[in-house]
């Protein structure tokens, strides 16, 4: 990609502004910052669960089940979800009453 | 008689420019493609229907765009403060940087980085597309922008509109219309200009490959990675700590488990909240005099060049990457690399699916998608801090 | 002991006037009112609220009420920033008209226009009503209102709380409590005004008049109508873009099916955050030194005169409409042309009951019920135009 | 209305301020301005069906049912409480049904 | 290789002191304290965050921290503005104490007075336990503070984040970090401070004392609650008005039963949209050099010391109310008047079952509980009144 | 408390700043004040049962039913509404299993 811009640049050398070099450095060094931050967040995140592994051994993860039960408010569900599901669970109890009243 | 002229006067049929017009058009065509196409709709409609409401011509002296901005005029040796339009002060969040760190925060709350944590190696795809933004930057500094007005044209390539906008309202607040307009264009875009690029760096044979599944990723890794994450990015470029701070706070709202109706909110309510008022603000800022120039063209090429090359960038980097791995990457994933997410992770699923109906890649493609998020981010920061 | 003196110098208990005890007691009215006759609770509750805090005396020198505005001085030849009280601030998207477009963007998301899509001569209805706004305005200007503040009173007849609001700050912000207080007013006591009206100018074989089901209307037809109304309203009025550009850009949230969860929030979680922050706000603002003036019971005067006059030219407009139509409009349904939605639309359905128990005119009312809303913006816009 | 206005202007000629006739004219163009603007909504929205009728020969309108499904985000209830408790009432159901069976 | 060079010093590496380390870590053990003891996570993961991100070290001149503030300056005889950070925006409702009240008014829609109302004897135990805010007070003015940040400091024994929040902001805002950052750490460690005062100061067979279950409030003691509280309250203590004003009416809100969307939309999306931006921003200007100073250690000490106090004056007079009532109250109830709601509260109910198992004490508690809440509001409004 | 205070200041004369008397005033009138507030408070609430025991003969307290019915878009779910369809569905459940046994 750099070649590509160098060449354009090269192959038109007099509308190339004088701010071009500097533009390069500072597309090569941003890019420099860019991956070696992704490759650090990379290899954090290659080593976690080996020192998560370590650690497990002296602070087991509990089943840690408050974050749910402990905020119902957050809960804001969907009354129509609820009425179909609900609606489904009545009609199979409709379906099985009628079998189990026509055998019967 | 005068008066009733003067209503006549200050209707719009006579003001409206065919500027205007056109604008208003392209408001209609962008809320066209949002209802039939379903491209982006929570943007295009937004900053469609700003757009036209930005293009009603106004009578003079009448202040209701979003450049009629509220003054402080010395009067009397006091200071006398003079009230802006109603739609200058939604688009204070716009100019003053404040909505898009607010909308990170609600990303941060809905994304889910599991797909990362599994699969590490794949986060550096999400760099590779950041070849676009550099790419762009240099093709606007040589078509004669000055470098803060191409660093903002630059992050085109990050296919991010919140950051586009951040890093637009530092750098060149004129191009701000045309760069956001540019940036969400593209991103709703993204099916028609990714897939032929894709097809075209990749052999049928590459597009086939199949990928080991995620492996369960535990809730500590997920609740330590924000945190890490942001360290690790704010202290090697401490210019992306606004963004990035909002991502990864929203996102430990999300993994801490015990703040679960915060990142409710921030998810719902308050991301919803931010993107109304941003969409109709940064729509209502292209009025034609300021948005129909010369200038807002070259930025619409360079934006599409931006994407091509980003995509382009992330493909090729995959199958670099591949010379060297054991378990091969499909190559079509190094495209979501360009974020735009979910819509670029999309679309890798779409062309895999063409190739082999029964290759799920979505999961895979969302790790680039949002590593590609911070990796625009860290960009736009790197280029605040140089170009400021 | 100096300092338990002043302790009780601080106290309210010395320094109540009158005046204050009044609005206070207007407050606790305006809240039994809401509680006990369920009229406009989600209005008449934060105002009545407000006014009870908004009148409680306060020791000179601590800047706690609304009017204690931030301000901006120069000292030793720099620019030195007092902060204002709380309450000013809250109050500043009251005084700057932030606010109401706000509301208009979650009533626009609320709002079903279908049946005025299914019915539109149903629509002149709206504009009829808008009779009472100017006839006002004449009221008031005959009673030597200067132009500007006859204009933001005339606004009363719109029976548009948002509407008024918006107008007074730009054209009167010194009567706005009491602009603001009448309009609500009189919004919840539509059905104390309305029905004498209405039995008045209609005889009992009018109000018995049943009108033809609406037809369907389509989805495209829906999606299509929010863009194409606010461009004439907007080129015809361009005053009106603020208020008329966040209705339809709100009803366009929710009929483009495609930003579903964007209405949603416009109809919920933001109008009403706006709504407790509009309505404490303004209550307020009724600090009896300020709001306790002849001036404000002309303005009472003049609302409810406008009410009338209003809901008198909707029953006539529609009963001249007869004339020249084959399908009969109930005359009733005229009323509702004051907009006060979806009030007036009741109390259409309820007078039209007391005639026919078998007869529902509720759909059909709403349609020049919102036509209502629309004529109102267009009329503020108008009269700002005019009289800035 | 307006004639109200007059007489009681001309009923009380001293007291009318002079910016009556003003206001008079502000008030007709304004009252014309309205009207004129509602009408034209109203001449639109009765055109409408005609002209869509006309293109949705060319462009028919098929049942966009994406809006809903496409945004699955925006449902905040909560499946999960709502399917575990449906789940209960049919781990009930057919645990009866079993026992039910079994015997018989 | 200069600008090389210069992006090396734009990272945060070389910048970073010891103090912000330090502070770093304080953020990442509130966020753990948070998850892992569940100690007020709503308060702690935010500040915490905000501790992390406030202080990465930023190279001079960007613009990115809660005290780079926005300013006006005379350039040419015209006044220019020059915009803030964001960090400064959303740090604006913490210096100019718009967050504090919003927080109260979602308080207001979530609290049930109705405990408080069957048993209004147990009111006055929320004003024993503001004893540990004056005795602070005096303790602040005694090592050297100034009168002022002497009331600042007092008001930490409230117990009440947003009331010291609001206090700080008014009468020494250069101590807010550090009065907020007390504040809520001490709330977070109620059940840490408390029982060991509890049990020191009461004997096993006062805590064994059952109280009687609470009489059934009738809706419309409720409705008119909120209103003559604010009433007493106003006036005996004008400067807690914009706190109280916005507590009852939350309360109002729900107590109506007519209003019940805004009451909802208060103690949900509202609240959390502040709470979030409160946390984070007052986290933020934890930053090192203003933070890490004698002064705040001070603070800290005489913040446990306040809660201790608070807990003691709650407990002791609780006992010695004892002395003239029949229906003996149970003294650990007195140790829920510091306010910290609901974690006092759940503390007594806990402290309570180590005694005796079946002994229901939670609801009992709520009352002290919300009058503490009251009583630290009226003692921040004395406070500013007298200070300002 | 108080005390205390004074004896730390009166423990230590010369540290004890000037302003030490004036603060105390302010904290004891300060003190007073949250109490007479709260006092009232309670004052009130003890008394407002009699006052509505009065009222009430004139101006009976009917069952305001309005508030719920009339603002159905303020429900944002009800966990109750939910857990009472379940427990319908359970109750129908147990009914059904009651009156299967009962035969068999
Ligand atoms: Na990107
Ligand atoms: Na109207
Ligand atoms: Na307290």
């Amino acid at each position: 990609m750099y070649l590509l811009a160098l060449t354009a640049a090269a192959a038109n050398p007099q509308a190339a502004p004088d701010a071009l070099p500097q533009a390069l450095v500072i597309a090569l060094s941003g890019m420099l910052i860019v991956g070696s931050a992704l490759l650090l967040i990379c290899l954090f995140i290659a080593t976690m669960p080996r020192i998560l592994a370590i650690t497990e051994k002296f602070w087991p993860e509990v089943e840690e089940a408050h974050g749910g039960a402990a905020h119902p408010e957050s809960h804001v569900p969907d009354d129509d979800a609820v009425l179909a599901a609900i609606g489904f669970v009545l009609h199979q109890e409709f379906q099985r009453q009628l079998q189990s009243d026509g055998p019967a | 008689m005068d008066i009733l002229l003067e209503f006549i006067n200050t209707t719009g049929f006579a003001a409206m420019s065919p500027g205007n017009a056109i604008m208003i058009l392209v408001g209609i065509v962008f809320i066209g493609l949002a209802i039939v196409k379903d491209y982006e709709p929570l943007l295009l409609v937004p900053i469609g229907m700003g757009a036209i409401v930005g293009n009603i011509p106004v009578m003079e002296g009448m202040a209701m765009g979003v450049y009629d901005h509220h003054r402080w005029i010395i009067e009397d040796g006091g200071v006398e403060y003079q009230p802006g339009s109603v739609l200058s002060y939604l688009y204070l969040g716009v100019s003053l940087g404040i909505y898009p760190p607010l909308i990170f925060l609600g990303i941060g709350a809905m994304t889910d980085f599991s797909t990362m944590l599994s699969n590490p190696k794949l986060t550096l795809l999400g760099a590779a597309a950041q070849i676009g933004v550099f790419a762009t930057f240099l093709g606007a500094v040589w078509l004669g922008f000055t470098l803060p007005e191409a660093g903002a044209i630059g992050i085109i390539g990050g296919a991010d509109g919140p950051t586009a906008i951040f890093l637009a309202a530092k750098l060149a607040p004129d191009l701000l219309g045309a760069i956001a307009i540019a940036a969400y264009s593209y991103m709703a875009l993204v099916p028609v200009i990714q897939p032929p690029v894709m097809k075209l760096l990749t052999t049928r044979e590459e597009r086939l490959i199949r990928m080991k599944p995620p492996r369960k990723v535990s809730k500590r890794e997920r609740m330590i990675f924000p945190i890490a994450a942001f360290l690790i990015c704010a202290l090697i470029a401490p210019g992306a700590i606004t963004l990035l701070g909002m991502l990864f706070f929203g996102n430990l709202l999300k993994e801490s488990l015990v703040t679960e109706r915060l990142a409710n909110t921030a998810r719902t309510a308050f991301i919803d909240i931010v993107t109304i008022l941003l969409g109709f603000s940064v729509g209502a800022s292209t009025q034609a005099d300021t948005f129909l120039k010369p200038q807002s063209l070259l930025i619409f090429g360079l934006g599409a060049l931006s994407f091509v090359i980003a995509t382009a960038s992330g493909v090729m980097f995959a199958k670099l990457m591949n010379r060297f791995l054991t378990d091969k990457i499909n190559p079509l994933v190094g495209a979501a690399g360009v974020s735009a997410v979910p819509d670029s992770a999309r679309v890798v699923q779409m062309v895999g699916q063409q190739a082999d109906p029964h290759n799920f890649l979505l999961m895979h493609a969302m790790a680039p998608n949002v590593a590609g998020v911070i990796g625009s981010a860290i960009a736009a920061g790197v280029l605040w801090s140089v170009l400021t």
